[in-house]
């Protein structure tokens, strides 16, 4: 047999689901009177309190913002909404060649860059170096444009295991190892037009003027 | 009145999603003419004529069902109805099924007309199957009609860091070809064998004058010539052909395109 | 004190919530495989089902569909939402008949799906079907032609409210009473003789005969 109380309790349980679907299937917060119009006038005010504490603690909370309601993910678990994935990714041959060139003449600008290079520099190579930490700007040249001029990061050293930068091999050095022999041109151009492919920020075009 | 009956796309695209068979409507058979452009194809008309008496698809009688379509035929054509072909293809069938069941039973082929019968009525328990089956699906709680995701998710978002890597010899390699590729560079020419221009326009005017016929530019090559000064002394010769027959002194002839090229002398 | 047992339950609890928060935050339904890798490889179906039981009976749901996890609003609460919802498209007749062959037979190609209805299919039937995400090409059958065969998707089980195709209403007795076999090649070759005359419109490569 059904007591007129537990009658109200299923009237009370109805209402509650009620306003719970409501609340998740609306796509803004709403006020309760918004609530009570589109569920025929009921009053929700005791449904949305009820609600509020069945969600306490859970990884779900309804929170009242300026008087309208909305479910959202618990804060303390904000951080899984944003999930950070790690990528290790080779510096491209390009990135490699001009963090080389800043390290060995820093501070420099983009146009000596590309004038040593022989190529020009795409603006995404310089960036992949500040990202990845290794390089920074140091300031302008105080030259006509004021060009932005480049150096390496402590990071820099860290990373290569370098105590100053006066460690990296001179260019005597360089010969006797047999890395300043001509290379084979075909191969080059093989490995800068792989670079252009692999990283599309990092296209290059032959130099208009190189000062 | 002309109606066309063309199966399916006659059919408005945002027909009514609890369909029911044009026949439910229909009572008299005036009106069942009117609502024929209704049927998506003669299986869908037998269909509806088999529900029709009222049995289960199992138990309809093919020969009753086959006669109703072929009067409905008749009657539209009566009606000067115009019927897509494949009502009439059916209609063919249909009374080759009847002739076939109404034989004796030893003048028949294979598949026997009553095996041809019961395969007509499985066609039709399947497309009734499947209306069913329809009805019955879109009938269901659906995602968005009746049910409901998450009005405003706030969405995962997985964010990429790259961690970049390079190691000590790369960019000490890297310098190192940054200063080989743009090193100055002088470049030698060696010394190949040719022939001149000078030499050719020589060769080719005395050669031409102690022969009377027509002689073939490769003839007045040199003989024992390495291969890469007789490709020099080839296209040396061909413009000391050319420059001969400008100044009149030589006649120039080829007969196809990249054919042999004769040359003759012109006696002043 | 904290016991041995408290603590597996707080670590419990907190995958909990944390399944919970990423279901409440994703915007498609997720595989218990996705909501793992999300969570940095957490075992989670016990969690799953320990959710689902929780939302039983509540405004809001956890339902598996295809092997893929999302909350939804109660089923018997429709009446509440609908009214400000705009309905999903409604579909033909043709379209409704061909949806169901394909989830019942599927795979299936088209000349077996216009062998069951008697009638050519027209081209956009199947497109509309595609664009609604319930339906997908799934690779061709090995027979002379090699014609595309069709299959739903688990977007079509979300949708239609299925845990899986063994859901599909009725699909027991179908298959029980033969109305599912492969499609009769004698069959398919009688209509099409019929067919191919009728629709100049509905282009179409004849239909090989199906296996």
């Amino acid at each position: 047999m059904t007591t007129p109380e537990d009658q109200d309790d299923r009237a009370q349980d109805d209402l509650l689901r009620a306003v719970e679907a409501t609340l998740f299937a609306a796509e803004e917060p709403m006020t309760a009177e918004a609530i009570s119009t589109h569920l025929g006038g009921a009053e929700v005010r005791e449904a949305l309190r009820e609600l509020a504490a069945h969600y306490e603690g859970r990884g779900v909370e309804l929170v009242e913002r300026g008087r309208r309601w909305h479910f959202q993910t618990a804060p303390d678990l904000a951080h899984l909404l944003r999930r950070e994935r790690e990528e290790v990714r080779r510096l491209s041959r390009a990135a490699t060649e001009v963090l080389a060139i800043i390290a060995y003449h820093e501070p420099v600008s983009r146009a000596e860059i590309e004038s040593i290079r022989g190529v020009q520099t795409a603006k995404g190579t310089l960036d992949v170096l500040m990202e990845a930490g290794w390089v920074r700007a140091a300031g302008r040249r105080e030259v006509p444009g004021r060009p932005v001029i480049y150096a390496t990061t402590p990071d820099f050293l860290a990373h290569f295991g370098l105590k100053s930068r006066k460690e990296l091999p001179g260019i005597d050095e360089l010969r006797a190892a047999g890395l300043l022999d001509p290379v084979d041109d075909e191969m080059v151009a093989m490995e800068l037009a792989g670079d252009q492919q692999s990283e599309a920020s990092d296209e290059e075009t032959p130099p208009e003027t190189a000062d | 009145m002309t109606v066309e009956i063309i199966p399916d796309a006659a059919l408005p695209l945002d027909g009514e999603e609890e369909w029911e068979g044009p026949g439910a409507v229909a009572t008299d058979d005036n009106a069942l003419y009117l609502e024929l452009e209704g049927w998506e194809g003669p299986l869908d008309l037998l269909l509806d004529l088999a529900r029709r008496q009222k049995v289960d698809l199992r138990r309809i009688s093919i020969l009753a069902l086959v006669d109703q379509y072929l009067s409905y035929i008749e009657r539209a054509e009566a009606l000067r109805l115009e019927l897509a072909a494949d009502y009439l293809v059916m209609a063919a069938w249909l009374a080759y099924l009847k002739s076939a069941l109404l034989l004796p039973k030893d003048e028949q082929e294979d598949p026997s007309p009553e095996e041809l019968a019961l395969r007509l009525q499985l066609r039709l328990q399947r497309l009734g199957a499947m209306r069913e089956a329809a009805a019955r699906l879109m009938a269901r709680d659906r995602l968005g009609r009746e049910v409901f995701r998450r009005g405003a998710p706030e969405g995962l978002r997985v964010d990429r860091k790259n961690r970049w890597q390079c190691d000590w010899f790369a960019l000490v390699q890297a310098y190192g070809q940054v200063k080989a590729r743009t090193a100055p560079v002088v470049h030698m020419v060696r010394e190949r064998a040719v022939m001149t221009l000078e030499s050719a326009l020589q060769r080719v005017s005395s050669m031409l004058g102690v022969r009377l016929d027509w002689m073939e530019l490769q003839e007045f090559l040199p003989p024992h010539a390495d291969v890469q000064l007789r490709r020099s002394a080839l296209a040396s010769s061909f413009v000391a052909a050319l420059e001969l027959a400008r100044l009149g002194k030589a006649e120039l002839a080829q007969d196809e395109i990249f054919g042999p090229l004769r040359l003759k002398a012109i006696k002043q």
